[in-house]
């Protein structure tokens, strides 16, 4: 192409040079100056925005008090937690009281402490594993919309082949013969779990990349990955965020049964094992109802916060599920509707 | 059925009792008492029988298909005298061809001699229709146990061309109280063998069987009056089950058996006594037993017997249980080894900190439970104990393959406890599928089980057994938690008879062969 | 208003007002409407983009969701006698007022329902949406005979489904197909098939040609507008294309900032605009003979819909704007004597407020020097 | 009342300056996917044989009905689209329409830009329009520092009217009106400091004053920049306010071209006449009263692509149509003064008065 | 073509995969069947080395061949369609187990799930017509509740109360064990009653998933013009409810719904080991367990030929309910 980028850059050159004439720098230091932000005062801002959208959202409100509730509780609770939650005393199968809030199991554990440090485990491996699918998903999903061809059809044919491998039996099997532990239950959700947000994603990216802005991107010059990533990618924010709630959930929830069928890690401290050594012990039949019942409304607590921001995020995303106000007028019938 | 048992039965007043001894999935038609890998429930005992049983409780011995025994002077020969009149259940004669039938056919199965008793008799032969004699390479009395007491006598006219590991055995034919009368997946069902030598001692119409797929549900379905008879472990059932209905719920946790940490001597540290003997002195046993069995069996001897069943052959010295920690014993012990204190409170040497991992299946909540308790007694005595839960398979290969720090196990016992040193302590059990898991090979143990196995008179064997104690009791070979009981729990609802602490003629759990047969025949419907 | 009310009247449509009730303060989308509706008549609608032609038409129809209400106002409808001598409405639908006029927006809900289609039928804004996508396109032109004619027969139905396509252009055997198989302008033409199908008195069109090509939105046009002649239907056509209107309609209303501020027989429009909005929208269309001349279209932007105060709404805009407009409200009324029939509600030809009423020369001349300001710097 | 200056003449000048860009005998067929088992594959003949030219400081106005293929050549002007066959010339130079290479491309687009269909869509919701703009000011080296780049902004803002520049160089997509969103993708294509512009129906979708507002707009950087500038729309009464050259396409095919007033007053092809015929004319009022004239009579619609008509594309609706046009598409007919067709209404005078064959075409 | 040919080929892929995973993943763990057989066999004492040798040449554990060997002895079997013999439940064949316990799971699973699909879609329609009514300000929360349950924890809660507790039902089995498994009136009466609170546990625990998503896309076609059209077309409510609104707002569900039946077979595990079911579920637990290789691979092909099977289906009924697919079906 020797001839042609010598024709390009002899016109560059005396288009660059006809504009700098056309412009003589106008005394505009003043409001350039003015318009120049530094990166965490733009970042400040885009997270107030952030904050106001969402809170403005009653559903996304109350469901972010809930989280940011476990959330602190998981970074700040087991620091108030002295001793070991999972020590053994002969006070036993106490109902709660003052020095035991929600009660002790049956080796006389204190409940309540379990929770809490539960709490740190429990949420912690939930949202690490919720990234890790939502950063498989995204790549596998974005790399094979954008690209397409061989690409995409192998993705999608992974990703398809994913879909229809049964998540739980198969995380069975893969608990039982690994070692023990939040680890292996993350990996295996992981492994089992990332293919649905891949294929949103994926569609989602099939039909962004004919969208015109991704054209008109292309037209403009701009690489690649800066499409994708950077014209693409923040498009699709609200299902990623989404994505990565719902699979939180999905995780919370199936990790909390894989520990209660025993493939978790027994001796370590999350709701999840709670569930286990109050099913084995007998919690129900014992009576024992504050043993089994905290961990279960921990979970649908937090499950039911996430999903209050999904559906918040839904319905931000699609202004057409918000809930309108019945507005004064309306119901004093007023008007004619 | 719910509430199917005999009392609620219609006009005829069937007396059905329902057993609740399978817990796991479906049944599977395995109705040879020499299938290999499973047997179903009732088959060996309700209607094979053994020659004699033996009460472990107590070592007493009651005669079945044998009317009577007799060893020879020189130990080498031993003689049953089967029973007359007896009949299988498809009318043809029992006779003493039958049991050399029986013998020679392990014989020539191994895999169905699953107590391994062939490698010590030479032969085993009918001299007429009433009288087998079987032949010792060496004597060895103690195998009374398995052959008179563990081996089911199968009649020869069925089993003569079949090999008895591999057989559907679709219509068992048995000597036994009931006959085999419906399978299904979910349920096994018995009737009442009309024609069996002890007919008039039979007051029980049908055994039903039914698969329970967990002890939870074995539990409720127990509690609902479902089921008369169970086996299995649960904790607390003071409060979940007997309160529920005192005068008729019930449990008795007969010790037949032994909880054992197992360490691997052939590892340091626990190649050094001091180690083994601080922890034992560190852990509470009587914790253990509260905690992990619920306070159903009390915390085991450092001799290895099982306590009271063994009273007889205690040695005084050992008579106090050590239950309670003793952590300055402990200290003491490991400084005595070269052991001293890290400043994290764990005892070190040589720059190594005193720590080992404990291996337990995961889902056996008892030993989990267990691990638990003993990792926070070693913690409270400076030393580092970790839990390793793991799959069950995981921990048999583990186990058998010695790959191992230290795992919880069970010592198996007998009538006597001679069976739980040979099995546990025997240098011949080595072998990787032995069960001498903690690798002891020790000459004087050896010597020792020795002279009880070649000898008949019970002073002698008593000598031998506290011989054995002691070094258990001093070189810990393994490390004695508590006991083990063959779980057993009972409504005298619709049945009564059972055996209890009072009256211990048969280790209760239903699971328990020939101990099954011997409570039904001492069981009596409530009208 | 209505005493004059003659049988040639179909629609009265008195103050009526809706307001769109968002979180963030109430939209004032149609401001105290007046308009009559003769029968047969074709009145054209014209304004800028959000100036509330769509509401206007919706809320005619009773079709408004939330959050848009009506606030006041009456829609008169005149259910008249059919060519077949029949009223089609049963009983039970009562008129208001001794003329026989029915208040669209007191019916009830089933009354609505009868009244729905029977008299008045609706052509949405775009034809490709407002087909279900997953039923036949006979089946929704069958639907509402089946609810509407509950005593025809099956093939009847069908009958008469054939022949609307026919008579809109389409073969009949295309009745099977599903909306996402026939192009755009067949997906037009079934939906005014749907339109057609109980021949109702009063059509509304909402630029049902907007995402068509010339060559067939002329034809559509000219199938609308002959149908309506044949059947003696009122017809209302939405667009912001006024050039197209003038061709179409008898008449034609300019709407601006939810108000109407300009309504005329369409030639008296195209001749001479009287209200300065008018003027611009039709100095806004590049023509396709005479001279070229240099257009400006309407400077500025049209106002915030919320916060409306008193005055003319278009004054910011005007290029002959003077003080009463900002205190008092236009009132729709004749412009000039010479032309009764032509309202407009602009002061400039109230004599209290201004004199003399400007000529169409000197809102071009407003305009031109309008012009010259914006662009004559960089177009000599 | 003042009419446009509009400074050009047909043989005059401008003419003489060489073309810019030139298409030649460009054509795109789209492959369209088809499941079933031993049909051919079939392809959308979505344009044949575009030939034309691009002068600096002059636009060109192609219309057409939709669907005809206007945006596909513009498309493939931008280089979004590969021609199936063809070639592109800029500035004398043939373009290599196979190559791929990323940074030729880059090259190209540096001089050469579109500015899309739709301003809804073709800006990116998520990014304001500092971003918009500043994209192709970096990429293409005019600016480095983030105050040259703001610098730079802010005086694109002003160049479209958009003011105060300080105001809307922060704001969103979703905050801008339609009329300011179309300058916003104008203002973008212009930061790249093209020499070709090609504007795609910029004005189809907008409101009156807006659409003349965005006319005026480039009418001005027409002259200022002098700019080559096509510009796509199918309404014929814009391009002769707009343009000095029009091209007018049916299925694909161009069927007819010169000054746009030649075009416009005094069309050839049949098909130009009836798109004149139904585009709405207050004028015709005037002399019928009110009304719809009836004088559209070609009903049909615009043909299948996948299967073409043989021949000239419009003969299934041509009211002169002869049996040759089912044959052969008919070859360019100058009608002097730049003004040309392809129509076989044409040749035949062509033949009787230079008694010679029409030389073949390529 | 090409789609046919892609189709196929995903089919194979996936079944082969999933068919792979469980060759290896169960043999790359320590211990063997054998061993695990122990677990159940020392329970009545010790077990003699020549039995123990006798239980590993049973499961072919002592075999000296190569993994990969057994792998293509594995896949040729398969082929052959030879699934083998159980291990924990030796020596009944694996198919026999399966058709045992598949039947169980099928009817259970399929009634349940659709029960609750029909319900869910059904109530959602109705919350989205009455939208911000008290039923669906109300209920829609509530349902977010009971869709983040943990599953087990509301099936034993409601096996504890309603099982045991109220004993109003059967709280464990597929049927009365005493009665005779066939077609007679009492045994289906029994299966029933038996099935009623997995049922109802399946049921509570996904009706709120389909009821929401239903809402949510009801309420964003009813803002569709057609639907509008529809009503001003004067049509009765529940034609235009039905028949223009939520006959398309199901379509997107269809995707998920077939998901869903596609994991009736290996999803219903937990209720299988909670509620004591008869089933597959189970049956995988404790082949897991129990490292009854042939068993957990039949298993497995079956829950996965379920699963495709269920998206077949889903293929199909997307075709019939949706004619835009007719024509065009991508991918
Ligand atoms: N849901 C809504 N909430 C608030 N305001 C609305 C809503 N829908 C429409 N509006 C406002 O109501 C006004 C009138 O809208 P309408 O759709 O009637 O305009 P239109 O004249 O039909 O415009 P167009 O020519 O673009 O169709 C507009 O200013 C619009 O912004
Ligand atoms: N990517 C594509 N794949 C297949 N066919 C296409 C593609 N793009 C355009 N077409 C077809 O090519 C033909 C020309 O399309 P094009 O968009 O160029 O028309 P247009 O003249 O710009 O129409 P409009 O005025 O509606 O914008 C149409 O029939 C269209 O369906
Ligand atoms: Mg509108
Ligand atoms: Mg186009």
């Amino acid at each position: 192409m020797n001839t042609s980028s010598s024709q390009f850059s002899q016109g560059s050159n005396s288009t660059a040079k006809q504009i700098k004439q056309d412009n003589p720098l106008t005394p505009e230091r003043e409001m350039v100056r003015a318009l120049r932000r530094p990166w965490y005062e733009r970042a400040g801002r885009g997270a107030q925005v952030v904050w106001h959208e969402s809170t403005k959202n009653k559903k996304v409100a109350i469901g972010l008090i809930i989280v940011l509730f476990f959330i602190l509780v998981a970074a700040f609770g087991p620091l108030f937690v002295h001793t070991d939650p999972n020590l053994l005393s002969m006070d036993a199968q106490a109902a709660p009281s003052a020095a035991h809030p929600l009660g002790t199991t049956a080796l006389g554990q204190d409940i309540f402490k379990q929770l809490v440090v539960g709490t740190r485990s429990s949420i912690f491996w939930g949202f690490l594993t919720g990234i890790a699918v939502t950063i498989i998903s995204i790549l596998v999903g974005l790399v094979g919309g954008y690209f397409g061809g061989a690409v995409d059809e192998f993705l999608s044919l992974l990703t398809n082949v994913f879909l229809v491998l049964p998540a739980l039996p198969l995380a069975i099997v893969l608990a039982s013969y690994f070692p023990r532990g939040p680890q292996t239950v993350a990996a295996v959700i992981i492994v089992t779990s990332w293919s649905w947000g891949a294929r949103v994603l994926r569609a989602q990216t099939l039909s962004m990349r004919s969208r015109e802005f991704v054209s008109s991107a292309k037209s403009n010059g701009e690489t690649i990955w800066r499409i994708i990533f950077f014209e693409i990618f923040p498009n699709e924010i609200s299902i990623v965020a989404a994505n990565f709630v719902s699979t939180t959930l999905y995780v919370i929830l199936a990790s909390a049964s894989l520990e209660f069928l025993g493939l978790g890690d027994p001796n370590g401290i999350s709701w999840g094992a709670m569930f286990y050594w109050a099913q084995k012990d007998n919690a129900l039949i014992s009576g024992l109802w504050w043993w089994f019942v905290p961990p279960g409304i921990c979970i649908a607590v937090l499950g039911a916060g996430l999903s209050l921001i999904n559906f918040g995020i839904d319905e931000i995303a699609d202004p057409r599920l918000r809930q309108e106000k019945i507005p004064k007028l309306v119901r004093e019938k007023k008007v004619i509707a | 059925g719910n509430g199917g048992s005999g009392s609620q039965g219609k006009t005829d007043k069937k007396h059905v009792l329902n057993i609740g001894s399978h817990v796991g999935g479906d049944f599977t038609s395995a109705l040879s008492p020499y299938n290999p890998t499973q047997v179903n429930e009732g088959i060996q005992g309700m209607v094979y029988e053994t020659l004699l049983f033996f009460n472990r409780n107590d070592g007493k011995i009651t005669p079945l298909l044998a009317a009577d025994y007799k060893w020879s002077s020189d130990e080498k020969q031993l003689t049953f005298t089967t029973r007359q009149g007896v009949k299988w259940s498809d009318g043809q004669p029992f006779t003493a061809h039958d049991v050399a039938f029986t013998f020679n056919m392990l014989k020539q199965y191994p895999a169905a001699d699953s107590k391994g008793i062939w490698p010590y008799l030479s032969s085993v032969n009918a001299t007429d229709d009433n009288t087998v004699v079987v032949t010792f390479q060496k004597p060895n009395p103690p195998l009374l146990w398995y052959i008179g007491g563990q081996t089911w006598i199968v009649p020869e006219h069925i089993f003569k061309n079949v090999d008895p590991t591999k057989t559907q055995n679709q219509n068992p034919i048995g000597t036994g109280p009931f006959t085999f009368n419906k399978f299904s997946p979910q349920v096994l069902v018995y009737k009442r063998n009309p024609g069996y030598w002890d007919a008039n001692d039979i007051k029980v119409d049908e055994l039903d069987y039914p698969a329970v797929k967990d002890n939870a549900t074995l539990q409720l379905k127990m509690m609902q009056g479902q089921i008369d008879w169970g086996s299995f472990f649960a904790p607390n059932l003071d409060q979940t089950f007997v309160a529920k209905d005192p005068t008729h719920n019930h449990y008795w946790m007969s010790p037949t058996d032994m909880f054992t940490l197992y360490i691997n001597l052939t590892k340091a540290p626990f190649n050094q006594v001091e180690v083994r003997q601080a922890i034992s002195a560190a852990l509470d046993r009587s914790q253990l037993s509260q905690q992990a069995e619920s306070g159903y069996v009390a915390p085991a001897s450092t001799t290895g017997l099982i306590l009271p069943n063994g009273n007889s052959y205690l040695d005084p010295t050992y008579q106090t249980v050590q239950a309670k920690a003793d952590a300055a014993k402990a200290a003491q012990l490991l400084q005595s080894a070269g052991y001293s204190k890290g400043s994290d409170g764990i005892f070190a040497k040589n720059g190594k900190e005193l720590s080992f991992s404990i291996k337990v299946v995961n889902g056996w909540t008892d030993w989990e439970t267990m691990a638990a308790v003993i990792k926070q007694n070693l913690h409270n005595a400076g030393i580092n104990a970790t839990v390793d839960d793991i799959q069950d398979t995981a921990y048999f290969d583990a186990r058998n393959n010695g790959n191992f720090d230290a795992l919880i196990g069970g010592l198996f016992g007998g009538p006597t406890p001679f069976y739980l040193y040979d099995t546990h302590l025997n240098s011949v059990n080595l072998s990787p599928k032995g069960y001498n898991w903690g690798k002891w090979n020790d000459s004087q143990t050896d010597k020792l089980l020795q002279a009880y196995s070649s000898t008949l008179d019970p002073d002698k064997q008593k000598l031998a057994i506290q011989g054995l104690e002691k070094i258990y009791a001093t070189q810990l070979p393994n490390i004695p938690l508590v006991n083990a009981a063959s779980w057993y729990e009972y409504s005298t609802k619709n049945f009564t008879g059972w055996p209890d602490k009072s009256n211990p003629y048969a280790v209760g759990a239903a699971y328990a062969v020939p101990d099954d047969l011997i409570v039904i025949r001492h069981l009596t419907p409530v009208n | 208003m209505a005493t004059q009310a003659d049988t040639k009247t179909l629609l009265e449509v008195n103050d009526l007002s809706v307001d769109y009730l968002a979180a963030n303060g109430a939209v004032h989308a149609v401001r105290n409407v007046n308009f009559r509706l003769g029968r047969g008549e074709i009145l054209g609608l014209a304004g800028e983009s959000g100036c509330g032609k769509s509401t206007l038409a919706y809320a005619v129809a009773r079709l408004l969701r939330p959050p848009a209400y009506i606030t006041g106002g009456e829609v008169l409808y005149y259910a008249g006698a059919r060519t077949d001598g029949s009223t089609r409405l049963p009983r039970h639908v009562r008129a208001t007022d001794a003329r026989g006029a029915i208040d669209v927006l007191q019916l009830s809900p089933r009354d609505l329902r009868e009244f729905r289609w029977n008299e008045l039928s609706i052509v949405f804004q775009s034809a490709m949406n407002a087909l279900n996508p997953v039923m036949t396109v006979g089946n929704q032109i069958m639907d509402v005979l089946a609810t509407h004619r509950r005593n025809m027969k099956a093939d009847a139905r069908k009958r008469r489904a054939a022949e609307l396509f026919e008579m809109v252009g389409i073969a009949p055997d295309r009745l099977k197909s599903y909306p996402h198989e026939l192009s755009g302008g067949m997906r037009q033409r079934a939906v005014i098939a749907i339109a057609l199908a109980l021949q109702p008195e009063l059509i509304i069109m909402d630029e049902p040609t907007t995402a068509l090509d010339v060559v067939v939105q002329r034809e559509i046009l000219q199938l609308i507008s002959s149908l309506c002649k044949e059947l003696s239907t009122a017809l209302i056509f939405i667009t912001h294309d006024l050039s197209l209107l003038i061709e179409l309609a008898d008449n034609v209303a300019i709407m601006y900032a939810g108000k109407m501020v300009e309504k005329a027989k369409s030639s008296d429009i195209y001749l001479h605009p009287r209200h300065p909005y008018s003027y611009g929208l039709l100095n806004s269309f590049p023509t396709l003979h005479g001279p070229q001349r240099i257009m400006v279209g309407i400077p500025g932007s049209p106002p915030d819909l919320r916060t409306l105060a008193e005055g003319c709404s278009f004054r910011d805009r005007c290029p002959f704007a003077f003080e009463s407009c900002n205190h008092i409200t236009p009132p729709l009324s004749p412009a000039v004597r010479a032309t009764p029939d032509q309202l407009a509600a602009c002061h400039l030809y109230n004599p209290a407020l201004s004199s003399p009423a400007p000529a169409t020369q000197d809102l071009a001349s407003g305009y031109e020097n309008l012009a010259q300001r914006s662009v004559g710097g960089s177009i000599e | 009342m003042s009419t446009i200056n509009q400074a050009y003449d047909p043989t005059g000048s401008n003419r003489m300056e060489e073309p810019v860009l030139v298409a030649n005998h460009l054509r795109k067929e789209f492959p369209i996917n088809d499941f079933k088992l031993f049909a051919p594959r079939k392809v959308v003949h979505a344009v044949e044989d575009a030939t034309f030219e691009l002068y600096p400081g002059q636009a060109t106005a192609l219309v057409g009905e939709s669907g005809s293929g206007k945006t596909t050549v513009a498309r493939m002007l931008a280089r979004l689209y590969d021609p199936t066959s063809g070639e592109i010339s800029f500035r004398g130079e043939p373009i290599k329409l196979q190559s791929h290479r990323a940074a030729v491309l880059r090259q190209y687009r540096r001089h050469v830009q579109l500015i899309f269909q739709d301003p809804f869509a073709s800006l990116n919701p998520i990014h304001d329009v500092r971003y918009h703009l500043s994209r192709p000011l970096r990429l293409f080296g005019h600016a480095h520092t983030e105050d040259e780049v703001t610098e730079q902004v802010l005086a694109l803002l002003r160049r479209v009217s958009l003011s105060p520049a300080e105001q809307f160089i922060q704001k969103f997509p979703h905050q801008l009106s339609g009329g300011q969103r179309q300058r916003i993708a104008i203002a973008r294509a212009l930061a790249v400091h093209p020499e070709v512009l090609l504007a795609d129906e910029p004005v189809s979708m907008l409101d009156v004053s807006i659409r003349l507002d965005i006319l005026n707009l480039l009418l001005r950087l027409k002259k200022e920049e002098q700019l080559a500038l096509l510009f796509i729309t199918h309404d014929i009464a814009s391009a002769r306010y707009f343009a000095e050259n029009t091209l007018v396409m049916y299925a694909g095919q161009m069927v007819e071209g010169g000054p746009s007033e030649a075009v416009i007053q005094t069309p050839k092809h049949p098909y130009t006449q009836l798109l004149l015929a139904a585009a709405p004319d207050p004028d015709r009022i005037k002399a019928q009263g009110h009304g719809l004239s009836e004088e559209v009579h070609a009903r049909g619609e615009i043909p299948s692509l996948i299967n073409p008509p043989e021949g000239c594309r419009f003969h299934p609706r041509c009211p002169h149509a002869m049996p040759v046009c089912k044959q052969h598409f008919p070859a360019r007919t100058e009608l002097g003064n730049g003004h040309w067709t392809n129509c076989f209404l044409y040749t035949d005078q062509t033949i009787q008065q230079q008694t010679t064959a029409p030389a073949a075409q390529s | 073509m090409r789609h046919l040919f892609r189709r196929i080929l995903f089919y194979i892929l996936a079944i082969w995969i999933s068919v792979t995973l469980n060759f290896f993943i169960p043999r790359l763990a320590p211990g063997n069947p054998a061993e695990a057989m122990l677990t159940r066999l020392e329970r009545r004492g010790p077990i003699s080395p020549a039995t123990q040798k006798a239980l590993e040449a049973a499961f072919g554990v002592n075999t000296t061949d190569s993994l990969w060997l057994q792998y293509g002895k594995y896949l040729n079997n398969l082929l052959h369609g030879n699934f083998g013999i159980s291990y924990i439940e030796y020596p009944t064949p694996v198919i026999t187990i399966i058709g045992q316990n598949i039947v169980w799971t099928l009817i259970l699973g399929a009634v349940a799930v659709i029960i609750s699909f029909a319900l869910g879609c059904l109530l959602g329609v109705i919350m989205a017509w009455k939208r911000g009514s008290f039923v669906d300000t109300f209920l829609a929360p509530a349902m977010t509740f009971l869709s983040a349950i943990p599953y087990f924890w509301l099936a034993l809660i409601i096996l504890y109360v309603f099982g045991f507790t109220l004993n109003w039902f059967p709280f464990s089995d597929g049927y009365d064990t005493s009665l005779d498994v066939g077609w007679n009136s009492a045994f289906i009466f029994s299966a029933v009653y038996h099935a009623i609170l997995p049922a109802l546990t399946i049921v509570l625990s996904s009706i709120a998933g389909w009821l929401l998503v239903m809402r949510n896309t009801m309420i964003t076609t009813l803002s569709e013009d057609y639907v509008l059209m529809a009503n001003a077309k004067g049509l009765t409510k529940g034609r235009v409810m039905f028949f223009y609104a939520a006959r398309n707002a199901i379509l997107p569900n269809i995707t998920g719904f077939a998901l869903a039946l596609g994991t009736i077979v290996g999803g219903q595990l937990l209720t299988e080991i909670v509620f004591s079911y008869p089933g597959i579920g189970f049956s995988l637990l404790q082949a897991v367990q129990g490292q009854d290789y042939p068993l957990l691979q039949a298993i497995f092909l079956f829950i996965a030929l379920a699963v495709l099977g269920a998206n077949f289906l889903a293929d199909l009924a997307f075709v019939a309910l949706d004619p835009r697919v007719r024509q065009e079906r991508s991918a």
